[in-house]
């Protein structure tokens, strides 16, 4: 159905924004190590973009690269969130650890959905985003109790990007009309909140006390980064309609 | 003595070293610069390629080029492994990289202006790395020998992948088409130059061959890969821009116009057209990741000794 | 005391406060605050533009942006030296400002999303900001008059330059058009709001209106403000998204719908939709450029000793 | 003629890139005489840019936006040196401080250009880019003889950046051809040796001694940040293509 439609377009885009804003590491992590690991990450969204882009695009009759190459701007459905610049290595880890704990609740529970096809998207999913949330906790332990430097620089990402957190966790009309098909997004907040404390606890960190910002993804209203993202990432399918690859 | 005289079986048996057995100091380093310099190619490697991952024009085009670079970056973590058995460490290799003080392969300072040259990277790039890496899966030296296995097998790959995005541009709009040929024609003499200088310009080859490392000539193997892209380059349905590429029915080797050594030796010499960016962006990355790889450092010595004390 | 009374007699005369006379704490402390978010909001002010000088779709209008862009940078520079006649250093207000201790005008933080935003901002952030600021000409405090003079030139001009570009996509494309109505619909309510609380809502106006560093209430101007809009809007051929605008023949104002003083409210909190990037990027700014500020301190230092001692 | 237009399109795309860059500046630099300044700079290349652009086009019956907006990568042909990124404020200033020397000397000399209009645009860049040169050497020593900090990041910016003069001063065919309507670019190369050399001296600094790079541009052949550029400064012109704004 449409609506099913719809809401595999809000997890593809946010799974295909995060993928492009990822990519950008490869060549350009702290060490090998973190090459591989980002790509790998990357790559998993990436994946689960296109699995949910291309049964999006079966209610409209498109295809993945349709949808991703030629929607403009107000017709994505991402998050802020995943729109968020790269920053430096800790607001990179900082983004991840909220997306990887989120996406973790999200595709857990849709593991469950009455949609045979969400569902079994969600079963791959969620084994991928285990290992992203181990990957990002990691990350945060060490950043925590390294350093100063780091201490300081995962604080300030976590300032930085946690008043997105509360968009992710909003009901709206969408998830309501889906009912079992979906997962009400503040039905996870409560687990969301518990399992990311624990991280935050062993690390030392009180969870932020900053204002949630406004959102609006979901409606196709975006940050001012999305523009810029599409820019690139759009230019040259949009160079050469039609054209095969 | 007894180290040399075991040393010297095994070259003769074409046997192999390992990293516990003795062996020359110039055969050491040699394998170390050899080894370091293949592993930093890797990684200087990926900048051209990651370059297009976020405009690369289909997402099953995404993923693919994410994956080839990622691995890239692993083909690096394994060679760098394998010249630490040598007594030298990553950091120590990197530091000379950064540093401007270790070479890499020329071909990476060119720059990729289009997305074809993601198709001509994978197809002829790659495809001049196999022949030349296929043969150093036979190296005396163990773990360079066994860490080429693994690249060679991706390697193939990647060639396979490279070779269907050029098809698919040659089989696509005029302009794609052109893009393509486009792309061919500018990755055709600098992957024919990856072979190193012609055989009587080549002072260290006959050590290394005598060593087991190099197991061809420069111009053996170019000359193998010549044939390979002149087969390969009509079912793509373009052209090779050499005009005196064709088979010697007498010496049963493939023959090829002139190179322009002088090119060679300008970008070899840091004149190419992207030595500096190429660098500088290693040289960032390493120095922007500073912070991140000391907490790291002092999180795993933390943890150690809350272990310590705990046990 | 003689102070007090000469002060007092200025306000009654309607006349002008100079930097070396005396002035009550409380004023100057308002003035201080007042000006300096006045400055502050033209710096936070360049980034919702400046989001688009990179894409702006013609030459022309690249360049108009640009310039005025640079014009509230400018207008930056007048208003923080007023300021700084009051005995507060502009280091110190940019100071508060990048800790996040200073306000600065709440329509900052709503995002341009779409080039028609640049239209609207000139049209109706800039239309509100000079009914707000053409009575500040004659403020109490010269160097803040002489500056709001300056200031409110330029703004006039940015705001028939707004005009034109909605006046430019109104006329253009459908997809244009709908782009030019979208934006008006975006930042009409935030604009309105621009002028403050509702009168029985806003308890600071008293004093400053006896100080004769308001003239009007936030209601005055925004019912003035509204009525230029209502009468500009038709020329464009596009409509402001509020059914209850009209003219009131009785009091001979004009009045508007309900307002969202809920959401004014929440972004003057930190919970708009741009906040945290206006800050972060204001503060990015600010830290990358602490060396170079310091640079030129020690060059300047250097300078000055070598001239001295040369005299 | 052709030439002539195609010498303009080179002066103009030099100008074009380096203004697009600059703009960036705007809102992000180390004081606000300092985003004043840049913006400036900015607005004249700009206007210069329009000028040369404008020029080129009527030989062959385009505007000024059809050639910004319209042409694709390898139909620019700005130098490299234009097309390198901002970096921090010392690349940026390096950037400047060689283009600006540079264009003082082919603007002085344009001035004399048989092509009127070419004299005529000379004529009004010359002075304008004057203050850019004073801008730049003035940037120069101070961050040259400022700080340890300030001193080696201007070391690292020559270097960086130093390997793209040559290309400036190259000339080709159409220079040849063109004769005394154009300037011979490698008849520049004394002054303008000379004259950065004061400051430089002044500064204390060596002429950095690094490899030149290929260079191309004026072919068409660019370095890998033409088509970023290109990407972002042309979104929305392209996405609706004969709309006016």
């Amino acid at each position: 159905s449409e609506d099913v439609g719809e809401y595999a377009l809000r997890l593809g885009d946010d799974a295909l924004i995060l993928a492009q804003r990822l990519g950008h590491w490869i060549s350009r992590a702290p060490e090998l190590e973190e090459d591989v690991a980002l790509g790998n990450i990357a790559l998993d969204q990436l994946g689960h973009a296109r699995s949910l882009l291309t049964y999006a695009g079966a209610a409209w009759g498109k295809t993945e690269d349709e949808l991703a190459y030629f929607r403009r701007e107000p017709e994505f459905r991402s998050a802020h969130l995943f729109e968020q610049p790269n920053g430096d290595f800790a607001v990179t880890i900082v983004r991840q650890f909220i997306v990887s704990y989120y996406q973790y609740e999200l595709y857990r529970r849709l593991t469950a959905s009455t949609d045979a096809t969400v569902a079994a998207i969600a079963a791959k999913a969620v084994k991928e985003v285990d290992y992203h949330r181990d990957h990002s906790a990691q990350w945060v332990l060490r950043l925590a109790l390294g350093t100063d430097e780091s201490r300081s620089r995962l604080l300030a990402g976590l300032r930085l990007l946690w008043p997105y957190v509360g968009e992710l966790f909003e009901d709206d009309a969408l998830t309501a009309r889906l009912g079992d098909a979906a997962v009400a997004p503040s039905s996870m907040r409560a687990d969301f909140d518990r399992l990311t404390n624990e991280v935050l606890t062993e690390a030392e960190i009180d969870v932020p006390d900053v204002p949630s910002a406004l959102g609006g993804g979901r409606r196709g209203q975006h940050s001012e980064h999305l523009g810029y993202i599409l820019a690139e990432m759009q230019v040259l399918a949009r160079e050469y309609p039609g054209a095969s690859w | 003595d007894a180290g040399q005289a075991y040393f010297d079986h095994v070259m003769a048996e074409d046997s192999r070293i390992e990293p516990r057995d003795w062996m020359p100091d110039a055969y050491r380093r040699t394998l170390v610069r050899q080894i370091s310099q293949h592993a930093h190619s890797e990684i200087i490697g990926m900048q051209p390629e990651a370059n297009w991952i976020s405009r690369a024009p289909s997402l099953k085009r995404k993923a693919i080029l994410m994956a080839k670079v990622q691995d890239e970056a692993g083909h690096g973590l394994y060679l760098y492994s394998a010249a630490e058995t040598l007594g030298t460490s990553r950091d120590e290799m990197m530091g000379q990289l950064v540093a401007g003080k270790a070479r890499y392969s020329s071909i990476f300072n060119y720059p990729t202006v289009t997305w074809a040259d993601m198709g001509a990277i994978g197809w002829m790039v790659d495809g001049a790395a196999i022949c030349n890496q296929v043969p150093l899966c036979r190296a005396s030296y163990g773990p360079y020998g066994r860490a080429m296995v693994r690249v060679c097998k991706e390697e193939s790959f990647h060639q396979r992948q490279g070779f269907e995005i050029l098809l698919e541009l040659a089989n696509g709009n005029p302009a794609q088409k052109q893009m393509a040929q486009d792309a061919v024609n500018r990755w055709y003499a600098p992957s024919l130059m990856m072979f190193g200088p012609p055989d009587d310009d080549s002072p260290n080859s006959k050590q290394s061959m005598a060593w087991n490392i190099k197991r061809f000539s420069n111009d053996e193997l170019r000359s193998r890969f010549v044939g390979m892209m002149a087969e390969q380059v009509r079912v793509l349905g373009l052209s090779l821009p050499d005009p005196e590429v064709r088979f010697n029915e007498d010496t049963k080797t493939w023959e090829h116009g002139p190179l322009d050594w002088e090119e060679f030796k300008q970008v070899l010499a840091g004149r190419g057209p992207c030595n500096a960016q190429r660098l500088e962006r290693r040289r960032q990355a390493h120095d922007d990741g500073g912070w991140v790889r000391e907490a790291a450092t002092a999180y795993a010595a933390k943890m150690a000794a809350k272990n310590e004390a705990a046990a």
